[in-house]
């Protein structure tokens, strides 16, 4: 079944039809950003030539039709991470803007001298940078959660860095280097315990898996739609209403305002209060077609596909001699994310030579510079696989990186 | 094609000097040192300089990084020694100008060995890479007034 | 010419071959956003099709194309308006977002108690709430220009109001209600000769004319992509690098970060400093499309076709009786936006009649509340002209609005 | 087609509503007060009542807006006097219901004369305006414990 999904799957990516120096092109960077079907391309297209206009004021038919187009993907999102409602969806430029509204709306306004706040080792700089900044501006501690030897967060460390000074924990629900999927719900219960809320970065879980807030019982979520196949430049922030009523806008100006005097302003209700300007409708438009293309398909099939995806490449990786694999090895632990060292080689040079054989990944620290200097590496490199990906694709990744080994042999040791 | 078009960046020469750098180590009589880091990939390197009547007398580096900014940073300190600060100036611009794919004028001449790493102008991603010890050595001589100092590499300059 | 210039043109429109309500489609909602033509929509989807991945970090081939479009796009918006440097263009979410940051960021940084910002009664909510906010953060005082009883900006009130205790004089290229543009130029040296920095919010002059911030010497400028035939989700602010590089980043994570450790964190220089996490890479892309766009044509030509569009479209509009226009009557003095109200008719119910006669304007206080009091009007009709907009499009405009007169004429008196 | 079409939202009755509306004024008895701002047009519109034995014994309205608006408050008046908190609630969800296109199920019976508003339906930019009384008693109902109350009219609302 997991062949003919993909073999069909394939056809709707067009992107990955083409040859990348004389090599049929293996993309394997899927946790930069994602390539986008033909019905997410078409989708936004199709809203340019037919339906584009600004949304909400205007009385015209175009308006309308865009308006109608721009808040049913609010509830579609809903829908998709299974939020109690619409109105707790706000859209935003993707997950770093996400984040750093929480911290500079919700955490300026509610962390007090003396908090702490409460983040992991294996935080992307996304979900990391805007909680130093908080601490130094509010004169709050960050503290951080250490993780286990093979990658896992260590929930022993979680228990003691949570305490009832922590105001925020905010974890990632997948790591972009590790792989790793941490117990979030179990964190958020920790944090609830002790009067914390519970931020958590989706950006690396919600392309992967079924994502249900009220499920897990987390007070703000955020992801972003181009690491689901949606286009680039649109995200999500969730939060419970009792908290985004309680937070001031941070961008002023446009559809989010309710009325306007010289010298005083008052604002729309969530999510509106939020959306400051003409926002990004064309990409709110392109995330309802991949919300319903990923929907089409089913999120448990796909993370059930992933697993079977990574299961049957991560034992063909381990055989190759020299390759460190960072993260745990148990692919029900783990999303389609895999960094690894070639012993002896720099990771630059490793993705360069993939890279000719039409395999591309990523390498450098990942936007996790913390966590390098945690695991002792300056960098990895890193593939990460999606929903497109064969079994064909680990094949041509192992073989490349044999390759690469081979072609390295006689220089560096 | 596949591997093959490797070549034309890991030239043998190229692959040497990385696993047996020249100049690499600390210097002891070092005046001026600086330590740049490139953030794309996590590599610091750091050069340090010892002049003699306004000549790069000796020169050394110390730091990890891939196989490119390993050997662009040996072939630098081999290019370097006995060269005044305009001519050092010239060559870094020679160098910036042949890894981008802008000019090869002169660069046999003015580079010496250095223009090996012609081939880098078809790796556009790995230019920083060859670019890190070159702009650490320009940014020495530029601050060579100063005792000693450090500074960060960014991906967007020169 | 003008007219052949525009049969040609409107092929590349695709959505204005389109029936609304049995009518062909007029879309004079230009102010609002424009639409794009098949060039620009073609190119996002030719960058999904063929390069998509993300930028900066990305050592393969994919990444270095999309990298090379996104950074090649700075460039060419930098010529757009004559910047002196594409490292002084940022990308944003559009005009607000744009205008914002520089209130929160040089704002927040350099305006000290007992300060004052200048803006003037004509102002977008864009233009006026992140100044009335920034007054109150740092203990300043918002004041306004008055404006002339033709809607013009009144130069001996701007040189009243702007004294040495000015900060910040920010104001609008061009006003998207009266159409009237503003005499910046002569406002910087005013502001200048005062010691402040003079922001312009040319979110409805760039679309129309050409822009060159070095001749209008002012020190921020922004505007909207979309406004300008672009995709939704970008714009950019330009200011002058002295003074971004002392600016504070906003938005933390991603690209914008040099280094990272555990509590201290160093940025890049701009324009990535204020570039956090993943960039509309596919919105700069159709950016750089309309600028080719646009200049292919060239601004001049569209400036001197819209003034003659509007020339013989104004006095057809003046021979309704009851029908009044704000803002001067001069075509030199104004853009393609003629704001209207129909005595006796609400504009709400004119843009509705509109609309059944196949004419998309817009009704309300178009993001403009004091303005509105400040002619004492609850709201306007607004008709917006653009490029592709042609001398029929008005006489259908003038028609329907007969029509509509003829409608409610035995309704309300 | 073209403005033949507009005859579904502006009948005749409402044209007469909106030029000469009932019960447009200001009351001297009035118990309950509240003002609603439609921020998408800058319409305001005060909705006052008075109540005897806990139903509604006169109302008034004030305030500038368009056809729809001044029509749908002067029908809204007509309607809700002699009604209970509780009819008029249920009046405020039929009329919502029918003017978003969800359900016409007895609006004749529930809402009367505004029935005549149903139109509005096919003309989605123009249901907030009809709303806006609506919405007004509504809250005053609500609100009908406090002495006197002002509140924004927000469009995502109802
Ligand atoms: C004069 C003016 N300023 C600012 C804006 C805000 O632009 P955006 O909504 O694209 O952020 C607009 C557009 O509505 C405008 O007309
Ligand atoms: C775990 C994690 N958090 C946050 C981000 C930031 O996402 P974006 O760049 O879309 O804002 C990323 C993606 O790079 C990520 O992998």
């Amino acid at each position: 079944m997991v062949k003919k999904m993909n073999k069909q799957l394939i056809e709707d990516f067009p992107i990955l039809d083409q040859k990348v120096n004389d090599e049929r092109l293996v993309y394997l960077d899927n946790a930069a950003t994602t390539q986008k079907p033909r019905a997410v391309i078409e989708a936004v297209a199709n809203y340019y030539y037919h339906d584009n206009a600004n949304v909400h004021r205007g009385v015209h038919t175009l308006a309308e039709r865009a308006t109608a187009q721009f808040e049913g993907v609010r509830k579609k999102v809903a829908h998709f991470i299974n939020a109690p409602s619409e109105q707790e969806i706000i859209y935003t430029k993707g997950t770093t803007e996400a984040l750093n509204w929480v911290a500079a709306s919700y955490g300026r306004t509610f962390v007090k001298p003396g908090d702490e706040i409460v983040i992991s080792y294996m935080e992307h700089h996304s979900n990391l940078v805007p909680w130093q900044i908080l601490a130094k501006k509010n004169g709050a501690t960050l503290k951080y959660i250490d993780l286990l030897s093979d990658g896992q967060l260590d929930i022993e460390s979680a228990k003691k860095q949570i305490t009832d000074k922590t105001a925020i924990v905010s974890v990632a629900h997948a790591s972009n280097v590790l792989g790793v999927i941490n117990p979030v719900a179990e964190l958020a219960k920790i944090a609830h315990k002790h009067g914390a809320i519970m931020v958590v970065d989706g950006a690396q879980s919600t392309p992967h898996m079924k994502i249900d807030v009220q499920a897990l019982d987390i007070d703000f979520f955020a992801f972003s739609g181009h690491k689901l196949m949606a286009p680039t430049g649109i995200g999500i922030l969730w939060g419970k209403s009792e908290l985004l009523e309680q937070m001031p806008p941070l961008e002023f100006g446009g559809e989010m305002i309710d009325w306007v005097q010289l010298q005083e302003t008052t604002f729309k209700k969530a999510p509106w209060k939020f959306e400051g300007g003409t926002q990004n409708i064309a990409g709110v438009v392109g995330l309802g077609a991949a919300i319903d293309y990923l929907e089409s398909i089913g999120m448990e099939k796909i993370e059930s596909y992933e697993k079977s995806l990574i299961a049957s490449i991560l034992p063909e990786l381990l055989k190759i001699t020299g390759l460190e694999i960072y993260g745990p090895l148990d692919p029900a632990k783990r999303t389609g994310i895999i960094s690894f060292n070639l012993k002896g080689l720099h990771p630059h040079d490793v993705a360069t030579a993939l890279d000719m054989e039409g395999v591309a990944i990523r390498a450098g620290h990942h936007c996790a510079q913390p966590l390098m200097e945690y695991l002792n590496v300056a960098a990895t490199a890193r593939a990460s696989f999606y929903l497109y990906n064969t079994i064909e694709d680990g094949q041509r990744l192992v073989e490349a990186i044999r390759a690469t080994k081979e072609f390295f042999k006689n220089g560096i040791v | 094609m596949g591997l093959s078009r490797l070549d034309n960046l890991y030239r043998q020469m190229i692959l040497e000097h990385a696993a047996h750098p020249h100049h690499h180590g600390t210097l002891e009589n070092a005046e001026h040192q600086l330590e740049l880091r490139n953030p794309t990939c996590g590599d610091v390197l750091t050069v340090q300089v010892a002049m003699k009547e306004d000549k790069v007398s000796d020169v050394a580096f110390s730091g990890s990084g891939c196989t490119i900014s390993q050997a662009s940073a040996s072939m630098m300190t081999d290019e370097v020694i006995g060269k005044t600060p305009a001519q050092i100036e010239q060559m870094v611009m020679t160098f910036s100008k042949m890894v981008t794919g802008d000019s090869k004028d002169n660069i046999d001449d003015i580079l010496g060995d250095a223009a090996i790493l012609e081939g880098v102008a078809q790796f556009p991603a790995r230019i920083k890479c060859a670019m890190l010890a070159w702009k650490a050595i320009y940014q020495v001589i530029e601050n060579s007034n100063d005792e000693s100092s450090i500074g960060l590499m960014r991906h967007d300059e020169l």
